[in-house]
Formats: C-alpha cells, structure tokens, sequence
C-alpha cells in the first residue's frame, strides 16, 4: 500500500514457486529426495544438500569418515562464497548497476567451473551420498580451488572498492531498511541479516558442525542492521569462508571417501535403507542465507513418514 | 485400472488466444497503420524475418533456478547479447518469453497473463525441465506439468538446469525457425524444436510423453500415479478408500 | 578566424537559387525546407542507430563481454533489426486508455529533440538563427515531462502512472538545472543566441567551460538527468516501476520513445559543445565539433555503464539543496565579475 | 474432548519444563506438553531465554495430529522440543503468536499443509497455496499426488 512515495502496509504474498516438497520427500526414498534437497535454495545447493545427507545421517546414526567430512566441509563453505558472490551481483542490479552484477557473476562462473569438476554439476550436485561422497575429492582438485581463491582474493577487493567507495552506492543503503535486535528475534530472522542488526546467532559458532569447533570459526556481527551492515556482513563473512575453505583442504586426511555400508548405489545398498521405527532427526546448519532446518520422522520404512523444513530467513 | 492412454486423451494444443480480426480497425490496429504494414509485409517478408530473429527481447521472468542460469546466460562469458538478446521489463516490449522454472498452480494465470500482454509475433522457450514436464516436482500438488498446458511452446530446452550454452542454442534454433517462417510467410506455429534433440513436431514429443508410463502426468488424469506401499496399504486410512494397486515405487 | 555564418548563407542561397530554377519560385521555399527537414531526419536517425550500436558495445566492453556481433560486420546492424522488428510488432491499446492521447504522447517526446536541432548549431550549420536560440532550444527540451505525463496518464496503468509521475517530476527540476546554468554561460557572453555565444569563446581565446567551472559541471548533471541516463535512470527502474512510464508502449511507440532518447542525447550534446566547449569556432572546426559531441555521447554511455539509480527523494533533494542554488550562486558570480571588468 | 492414545507422553505443566530445562541433560530436551499450557509454557521459556523460535511442525500420525515446536536459546547449542498432541478429529491448537511474532507464518504454513487451526492466530489465512484451495495437501488420506 503506497502512500505517494513512501511505503505504508506490505503484505508479502509468497508461494509462487511452492512445489510441495514435503509431500514429494513422503513418495520418495530418502537417497532419490537429494536433487529436490538441493533445490531448496538452488543459489547454494551445496548447503542444503549437506543439510539433508547429514539429516539423513543422524537419522540412521551414520558416521562418515574424516576426509568425507573435511572435504564436504570445504564445498559447503565455498558454496558461501559462490552464493555470496551472487548477492553482490544482484544486489547491485536491483540498485541498477549492472556493471557489478556482470563481474560478480563472472567470478562466480569461474568457481562454478570448479563445481563441475568436483562436484559434477553447475548448480545442482548429488555429490553428498547418505555416509560419504559420490567420488573424492583429489589433490589436484584441492590445488585448483586454492589458485582460484588466490585469484579471487586478489579480484575482489577491486570490486568492493568499486561499491564501497561509491557514494551513491552507500547512500542507497545506508540507513535503509534498519531492524532493531529485539525485532529480528522476534521475527525468526536469522543469518547474515540477523548478525547485522546485532544478533550473536550463527549455528557455525552456536552449535557448532562439521569442522568448525577445530577450525576456529569467528562470527562477523554489526549492530546498525540496516542494508549498509548487512552488506557489510556478508563481505567479511565471504573473506572467513574463503579462509576456512583453505583450512578444510589443509586438515582433510588421507583414507577412505565412504563408511561402511554408506547409502551408495553400486552396489544398491541405498534401496533397501532401514530407519528406525518412529525415529526423528532435526539438524541445523549455517546456509548461506539463513540457519536451514530439517526434521525427518522415519517410520522403519525407506521413505520418510514426515520431513519439514524451516526456510531460511536470512 | 489400466495405465492405457487413449489418443483422444492428449491434452489439444491451446489455440491461439489472438482472436482478434486483423481487418477490424478498431481491434487494436490503427486502420491507416494496419494496410501500411500489410502492405510493407508482403514485399519485406524475408527482411522482417532476419530483424525479428536477431533482435529477440526476452522478458525478465524468471522462476526458479533455471532463471539464474538464464542470468549467467545473460552475464558476460555467456553473454546473450552477442545474439542481440536484450532482457527487458515490461511485456509490452518483449517479444520472447523464457520460461524459466516450474508453472505452479498459484503462478498459473500470472504465465497465461504476461504471455497475453505481449505483443504478436512472440514466442515461448520451456526452459529446464520443470518448464516442459514439472521436472523433478512431477507429482506434486501445487506444480503443473509442462507449461505447454497454458501456453504455445516453441522451443523445449532440456537439463535440470540446462546449460547457459544450451539456452543460446535455443535462441538459434529459434532464429532458425523465425527464417523458415518468414520464408514460408505463414504466421502459424511452425514444427516445435527440442533443443539437443533430433527434430520432433510436438505432436510426435506428447506422443512419445503420453507413450512412456512414467512421464504419464500423474495428477492430470485424476488418479494417483503411484499410491502407497503396500504395508501402508495394510493400514488402510480410517475412511477405508481403497487405494488403487500400482506397479511398485521409486 | 572569419565566422563560418556567412559561407553557410551562400551556400544555402546557391542550392536555393537552383531550386527555385527547377521548381520555380512559389514551389522552392517549402521545397528547400522540405529537403532540410529531411536531411536533419536522417541525421538524427543515423544518430539514433550507430549511437545505440556504439552504447551496446561500449557497456559490453565494460561488463567485458562481446555486445552485438552476429548482425552486420561487428554488429553494426543490430539496431536497424531492432527498428525493423519494431515495425512488424502489433500495436496494442491498453483498455480503457485514451487512444489518441496514447498514441500521441511518443511524437510529443520526439517532436521536440527534431525541432531543437533547427535551432541548435551543428557544427557551423545553424538552419534558423535567431537571438533567442538557446531559449528556444531550452523550452524545447523541456517538452519531456509534458510528453511523459500524457504517456503516463493514457496508458491507464497504475505502473506507467507512478513511473511518469515520477520521471516528470524529476525531469522539471532538472530543467530548471539546465536553464540556470545555462543562462550563467549567456550572461557572461553577453548574448542568447548560441552561435553568437560559441562565436565569443572564439573571441576570448578560452573557452567558457573553464571561465564557467560551475556552470560547466551544472549542465552536465542536468543533461543526464534530461536525458534520463543513469543516476537519474528512474524510468527503467525494473524492480520498482517495470517500465517507469514507458510500461504500456510496446512496437513502434516505443521505438519512438527510444528514437527521442537519443535525439536529446544529440541536442544535450551539440548544446553543450557550442556553450561549453567553443563549438566549430576553435581550429578543429566542425570536425573538432563532431569530435566533441562524439566524446559527450562517450561520457554518457560509460556514465550509464557505472553509476548507480538514486532514489527519488534524494535526488529531488539534491535538486532543490544543492543544484538551484549552487546555479543561482553562480549567476551572481558571473554577473559581479563581469559588472566589475566590464562596467555593466 | 476424546481421550488422546497412549502413544503421547504424559504432558507436563511450564514449572516442570523449567526444571527440566536447568537440569544439564545430554541428548535434545523434549517435553510433552498439554494443548491449553502451550502458550503459557512458550511464555515462561521466552523469558526464559528461548528468544528464537526455530520450527513449528504439524505431523499427521494417521490417529493423533501434533504439533512440535523447536525453540533456541543463543547460549547453549540444544534445542528443546515441546511435543503437543491433539486428538485426530479436532484439530485446534493456540497460535503463540503473541510470545513469538515470528510464529505466524510457520503456523500459516502448518496450516495451509495440514488444516491444524490455529486460534487467536492474527492471520489465519493460507501462506503457500491460493486462498480458494480445497483441502490440505499433505494429510495422509490425501492419497500422494492427487489434487482431491
């Protein structure tokens, strides 16, 4: 509701694009429901896939092994800076840049490229398999993410300084849009947009997952809360990922990709998967825009007899 | 319950909903203007047919992931502007319609809308698999199983998200088919091309769907695609329906 | 350097006596005319063309990217398939909207660009010469809130309403921009024709953008913001207004529409080399002229590659703070400095 | 209002709750809870700390709905789980709009699925799906895929 210019009364109107998928994880095996979990924040599928796998493996009490782990743990966090690299460039459209939005997504083609080759896919993946990975990750592999990072942290600075040192840039954000602590509490906000308006919550240091504890992961938090701190946010939580992608490589063992009796399917173990009888698993992680959830309630069969999700508001 | 499909049962191609008499001036068509481009159009067929082809302007609609491959498609290694691709706003100045996700029921008559406000010589790309089919979301409630159901598709672009290279082989294959309408000077929908795939009329792409049980279009025809499995048909739903029997799950 | 006005006036007289020859006296006014506003057409049309060509691929080459290849050599055909397409499109009337209104209010845009050319020296070329030009070419220009409001009103859409609500608002208190610093440069040239004013520059040996400073960078945030150029490129606002007024004009109105963006493009741009820059009368002559405006259209492309869309409360506040009154500053600089030298 | 089945455990009044939650246990902290305390309970762990909601969720379990609820408190990495149970054929459970004004859309969302009402809600209608659907997609009677 407009009043001439100022905004007055929002009443968002969601759903266009809802596909039922809770209904779709309740007709579906729980290792033929990963392209859809990959799906539910296509910019970082990488994020969500790791979610539900890792979901999917406190369920049925599944432990992959340590490289498994390092080497998911270094694809979720360069996910963040792939996804991150998206909202710099579709941030600046909406200012109505599309200079930004063009060198943005150039980079984040050259990270892609280093999906495909691991990950085997663009922007949807199936990499993650219930209890390790679908193929390894080599050291070859492991060097090329470390030259692209080099390269993308000697870019990037030239491109922040491009928005940054804009005025116009910071006068549309600075100032706009501010929410106080006590709303984003209230209102369920989470993610960068809740450590922009101060507060100290992301699940990475909260409850910590993966690697992070080892790794020393540290929460970049503002206190205006309006676009220019979230803007803010993000950019410095793009240069810790960048660094923790860097640590993952570096700490990921030796051995084995998969546990034993992981969900492959080669042999097919993963058709005839059993879950416990009114088992229940709920895990969170840190996704790029926001703290994913999922609860799967299993009823012994191989299909999940409930799964909900909470999007990520971030 | 058989899963035989009868011919009858393909679902017809939706007319054109341009109805409009061309001759009628008050239809829209300024009288003077309209014999002008009558008469410009028979002696400039085939150069309208090369300007209409090289200046196609997509409208900015995107709906889910395969609107951010149409965004890489738009950005600079890609680059769709080479092609003299010019993403714009309002339906009024589009003369292509990517559809780029999933027609969801709530999103239904939006489509069926933008694709009416756009002006006439328009053409529609099913871009990714939840255009041409619902994808990965075939048996859901809220997803509508092709967008051929609402609108006339031209140009099938399979992948789930298809290539950006994929959508500038659609953007020639489209240019290919505009020439050889031009040339032929009909203005109807000319044969439907899948792009990656060997030439197919639709009709021959919906037989082909229509004749391979699992793409039948669960909800369509009214009854489940596939019901539950049979220990939970043992518990049968406190009403007692008896779901119907199927040839296994996954 | 002799002023080129005269060599201007023989030459017209020779093509006008062999015209009257041909067609005879009565016919040879409206004739020669005819030819005129035919020859300044096509200027502009070519304008138009290689001027959106050389804007695509220059913001190509920003973004690094390719621009337009497949059409024509380089892809210097895509415009002309652009326009071509434009005219194959059909036209549609949105329902419930003035229909002639609707369809006047592009050529209400266009109009003015053409005709502030008759006025405006393109190079030693002035087709009308008069005392009061740059009134004339400023009133001119400000034609385009007037078309816009129309445009806005008739397409009977709650989008093109807000969007011309807008972008009339905003090109008012440009214009008011424009005239005061352009009224800086004609106090301190003594005169308001704009080939006397160009003409004094050769005079003074120094051009006015540097005796002017402030006018000089006045007029250049003016002009962008009457040409709707980027900063002030609220009318393309896609994830605001969709099309800002332009929302309901589809096929050939709305290649007018783009037609006058780059007419005004080339008036801004001849104005501004023939008030700022000395115009033909330094030693590059009309070449140095076209020269100039080549770079004015330059710095617009780029200006529209990099700058970010102000809001519209800033950007009237920057009008009505800092803009009219750094202008109105400036005039009363231009008249003490001259009052002093010159004695009144 | 029919009994609940035994499979739900016993439910437990706020005070109970507070003192579950001080006592450091291992594992997620879930408590039963009665559908008229859920409000008070959700009241007494907000000022408790629990300020971030994190999921509401309706499950069908063919014979009892319920409706779970996970809350967050930022100091200490484990949720705690609130369990209601409802029986199957009155579906209605207080809206803790009032304590968590994020709530509303999860309980718009568990709504529109499910068809548990939420009183007192301050915006009953349906989030995900248009307003004039019938029926709720992910009851289990609604056999998969059908559009009944």
């Amino acid at each position: 509701m407009l009043d001439a210019e100022t905004v007055v009364s929002l009443d968002p109107d969601v759903g266009y694009i809802h596909r039922g998928i809770e209904k779709l994880a309740e007709n579906r095996m729980y290792f033929k429901f990963t392209p859809i979990a990959n799906k539910l924040d296509y910019i970082a599928a990488a994020a969500w896939e790791h979610l539900y796998i890792s979901c999917v493996e406190r369920l049925i009490g599944l432990e992959p092994p340590e490289r498994a782990v390092c080497a998911r743990m270094a694809m979720v966090e360069l996910q963040r800076v792939v996804s991150h690299l998206f909202w710099l460039g579709t941030l600046s459209m909406d200012l109505g840049q599309p200079t930004i939005f063009v060198w943005a997504m150039r980079e984040r083609e050259r990270l892609l490229d280093v999906f495909e080759d691991i990950m085997g896919g663009r922007m949807t993946y199936g990499w993650m398999i219930i209890g390790g990975l679908r193929d390894d990750l080599t050291p070859g592999q492991a060097a090329r993410i470390l030259a692209e990072l080099d390269r993308l942290e000697k870019v990037l600075p030239e491109y922040l300084a491009a928005t940054e040192r804009d005025g116009l840039f910071r006068e549309r954000l600075q100032g706009v849009g501010a929410i106080s602590a006590r709303d984003a509490l209230a209102y369920g906000l989470t993610g960068p947009a809740a450590r922009a308006s101060g507060v100290p919550y992301d699940v990475r240091a909260h409850a910590p997952y993966l690697r992070y504890t080892q790794l020393g992961f540290r929460m970049v938090t503002r206190a205006a809360g309006d676009c220019w701190a979230r803007y803010e946010v993000r950019r410095d939580e793009m240069r810790e990922s960048m660094r923790l992608v860097r640590a993952a490589l570096a700490l990921m063992p030796e051995g084995p990709i998969r546990a034993q009796g992981a969900m492959t399917l080669r042999p097919p173990v993963a058709l005839s998967m059993a879950t416990p009888k009114d088992g229940e698993a709920f895990v969170r992680n840190e996704c790029p825009r926001g703290e994913g959830a999922i609860m799967l309630v299993s009823d012994g069969s191989n299909y999940p007899s409930r799964s909900s999700r909470s999007c990520a508001r971030g | 319950m058989s899963l035989k499909v009868l011919p009858s049962e393909l679902p017809a191609l939706p007319e054109l909903r341009d109805a409009r008499d061309m001759d009628d001036p008050h239809a829209g068509k300024g009288f003077i203007m309209h014999s002008v481009r009558g008469f410009i159009q028979e002696m400039t067929q085939g150069l309208f047919a090369w300007s209409e082809g090289r200046s196609l302007w997509p409208l900015t609609f995107g709906i889910k992931c395969c609107a951010i491959e149409m965004m890489a498609f738009g950005a600079s290694r890609y680059d769709c502007d080479r092609m003299g691709v010019f993403f714009r706003a309002s339906p009024r100045q589009a003369d292509l319609l990517i559809v780029a996700g999933p027609a969801t029921i709530k999103l239904k008559d939006v489509i069926v809308r933008l694709y009416e406000q756009m002006p006439e010589p328009k053409h529609v790309i099913a871009f990714g698999e939840c255009a041409i089919c619902g994808g990965p979301f075939w048996d859901s409630y809220s997803v509508i199983n092709g967008v051929d159901k609402l609108i006339p598709v031209d140009i099938y672009v399979p992948g789930c998200p298809p290539r950006p290279e994929q959508l500038l082989l659609a953007i020639m294959k489209l240019q290919e088919l505009i020439d050889e309408r031009g040339k032929a000077g009909r203005r109807g929908r000319g044969k439907t091309q899948v792009v990656g795939m060997p030439e197919v009329t639709r009709e021959e792409l919906l037989a082909q769907v229509m004749a391979h049980p699992t793409f039948l279009m669960g909800h369509q025809s009214g009854e489940p695609r596939i019901a539950p499995t049979p220990d939970e048909l043992a518990r049968a739903t406190p009403t007692g329906q008896p779901a119907p029997d199927a040839e296994g799950r996954g | 350097m002799t002023p080129r006005l005269l060599f201007l006036r023989e030459g017209a007289d020779a093509a006008y006596g062999r015209l009257a020859s041909l067609a005879g006296e009565a016919l040879a006014r409206p004739l020669f005319l005819a030819l005129l506003a035919l020859a300044l057409f096509i200027a502009v049309a070519l304008f138009a063309t290689f001027g959106g060509w050389a804007e695509r691929k220059l913001i190509a080459r920003i973004h690094s990217r390719r621009g337009p290849v497949f059409t024509g050599p380089l892809g210097l055909l895509q415009t002309v398939a652009d326009m071509l397409k434009f005219l194959r499109k059909e036209i549609i009337f949105p329902e419930g909207s003035d229909r002639r209104l609707f369809a006047l209010a592009p050529v209400l845009l266009v109009l003015p660009a053409f005709v502030a050319l008759v006025v405006v020296p393109i190079g030693s070329l002035v087709i009308a010469s008069s005392q009061y030009s740059l009134v004339i070419a400023l009133a001119l220009l400000s034609m385009g809130p007037i078309a816009m409001l129309a445009g806005a009103w008739a397409s009977n859409s709650k989008f093109s309403t807000l969007g011309g609500l807008r972008s009339a608002g905003m090109a008012m208190s440009y214009e008011a921009v424009l005239a005061l610093s352009a009224a800086g440069v004609a106090l301190s040239a003594g005169t308001l024709d704009i080939a006397q004013i160009a003409q004094r520059q050769a005079d003074m040996g120094v051009w006015f953008a540097l005796t002017q400073p402030l006018a000089f960078a006045l007029f250049l945030i003016a002009a962008v913001a009457s040409v709707e150029r980027n900063p002030f490129d609220l009318l393309e606002a896609e994830s605001e207004l969709v099309g800002g007024w332009k929302t309901e004009y589809g096929g050939v109105y709305f290649s007018l529409t783009l037609l006058a963006e780059y007419g005004k493009l080339l008036v801004t741009g001849c104005l501004f080399a023939s008030l700022f820059l000395g115009g033909w009368t330094d030693a590059g002559g009309d070449l140095g002229f076209l020269a100039k405006v080549l770079v004015w259209a330059i710095l617009m492309f780029s200006i529209r590659a990099s700058a970010v869309r102000m809001r519209m409360d800033a950007l009237l506040a920057k009008v009505w703070r800092a803009l009219v009154p750094l202008a109105l500053l400036n005039i009363v600089v231009t008249l003490g400095v001259s009052f002093a030298l010159g004695g009144g | 209002m029919s009994e609940i089945p035994a499979g739900a455990a016993a439910a437990q009044d706020p005070a109970a709750i507070l003192a579950g939650i001080a006592t450091p246990g291992k594992g997620a902290r879930a408590f039963a809870v009665d559908r008229k305390r859920i409000v008070d309970a959700c009241a007494a762990l907000h000022r408790a700390g629990f300020a971030h909601l994190c999921l509401i969720t309706g499950i069908d379990w063919r014979d009892r709905w319920e409706v779970v609820y996970h809350l967050v408190r930022l100091e200490e990495p484990e949720p705690v789980v609130l369990r209601v149970a409802l029986p199957y054929g009155e579906a209605r459970i207080p809206s803790v709009a009032s304590v968590w004004p994020g709530a509303v859309w999860h309980e718009r969302e568990t709504y529109d699925l499910l068809g548990i009402v939420f009183e007192g809600s301050p915006d009953p209608r349906r989030i995900l799906l248009p307003q004039d659907y019938e029926g709720f997609p992910l009851r289990k009677e609604v056999l998969y895929g059908n559009r009944s």
